[in-house]
């Protein structure tokens, strides 16, 4: 399985902090995207494809077209704003 | 000395301005930064005031993400030592938000090297602020000012140090 | 608030940080510079160490140029507080010299007002500084670096501030 | 009269911390320089002509030309070094 957190207004929209998707060969984190269109709000699948939004894995920056390994945590990350 | 800590409860400014000094015996300079929590919108033309604000991280990643920060900084700035210590978690007005020290021997390097950490702890680091006032409450993004401050210490090297 | 001392005694940074905080309940943002008496001579190439430094000033002169840096200062950043703390006399290596903090809405204000000052006082002020150690004695000029870094602040409006 | 001020590397030229001199009309800092000539110590004289040495009168930065009154106080200032 493949975890999936999301973090500030992205968890307010998805209504959870995080979810679980199935791990298949090939998959990068854009496929997430569009496998969460089906049980995910419409906000959160529009507030994840915003360019600002960026991606980690295993808490490393990514690229949205990075190939996962299974049981990899994917985080999605909107805009920081530390400090 | 690098320290860097996450963490929910409050820092003494004065004890981690004395451990710092303590652990760069050769400083020169002694550069501190905190920031605190304010009481207005980051909107300017916005009049209300704000009661407090949420910072939320990512457990892990924000440690390894200011560490790397740091570590870039010394690269740059070679100072003896650095504390970084940034809050999470629910901050009234008024509350220390985050501290950045840096001892050093050349002064110039001290003001740079803090300047560098703030910058990209805004810009790099796996935290969200959310403001919450008497309207409501608002995530922070990604300001065009700190972008554009962050970008100065990725230009050509000739011209990496602010001048 | 304004404060700026030229004393012989030593100053308390804790003492200083928090009265300074008081005075401007309003800022999001306290920069702290802290100068140090370092052991080394001022030429980079000299491997002997310095066993104390001699301040000297105009008294009276310094104290009044020192109001100024800080007021033009003020004019060009609008920080809400500011303290500024010299020392003269005799100082032993390790001793602090001097103290500049500034309390500002933003913290690149703070920033830079604390740089501005800095570099104000060390090529603007009637303050002289003679380095005594294992090589005999030698009064400091102005350091071609210093004045550059001086230099930074006086040029068109547009690019003051320091990017 | 006027009081002469040497500060520094200069009051050590000069072995003293102050002196003083008549008043005149038409003085100015760089005559008073002129005038000093005749009994004070060569390097001091060399020292006050250097380019970096700069003057104020009535603790104010003022110029080598400017005109001084009677009972002005002249202050002759080597390159600073606060900080």
């Amino acid at each position: 399985m493949i975890k999936l957190l999301f973090f500030a207004q992205l968890s307010e929209l998805a209504g959870c902090d995080s979810t679980e998707a199935e791990f298949q060969n090939g998959l990068t984190p854009r496929m997430l995207v569009d496998q969460l269109e089906s049980d995910m709000p419409a906000e959160l699948i529009e507030a994840l494809r915003f360019d600002a939004v960026m991606v980690s894995v295993n808490k490393v920056m990514a690229g949205w077209d990075d190939t996962l390994s299974a049981d990899d945590e994917v985080a999605f990350l909107p805009p920081f704003s530390g400090g | 000395m690098i320290k860097v800590e996450i963490q929910h409860g409050d820092f003494d400014v004065s004890a981690e301005y004395r451990a710092l000094c303590d652990s760069a015996p050769n400083a020169g300079a002694i550069v501190t930064f905190v920031g605190l929590v304010r009481d207005f919108y980051d909107n300017p033309d916005d009049e209300e005031s704000i009661d407090h604000i949420e910072l939320t991280h990512y457990d892990g990643m924000t440690e390894s993400l200011c560490q790397q920060i740091v570590g870039e900084a010394h690269a740059q700035y070679q100072f003896d030592s650095a504390t970084v210590i940034h809050r999470v978690g629910k901050l009234y007005s008024g509350e220390q938000i985050v501290l950045v020290a840096v001892a050093s021997r050349h002064r110039d390097k001290a003001f740079a090297a803090a300047q560098f950490i703030m910058d990209y702890l805004k810009t790099r680091a796996t935290l969200w602020k959310k403001e919450v006032g008497s309207r409501g409450s608002k995530w922070i993004g990604l300001k065009d000012k700190d972008a554009h401050a962050a970008e100065r210490w990725t230009r050509a090297p000739s011209t990496q140090k602010p001048i």
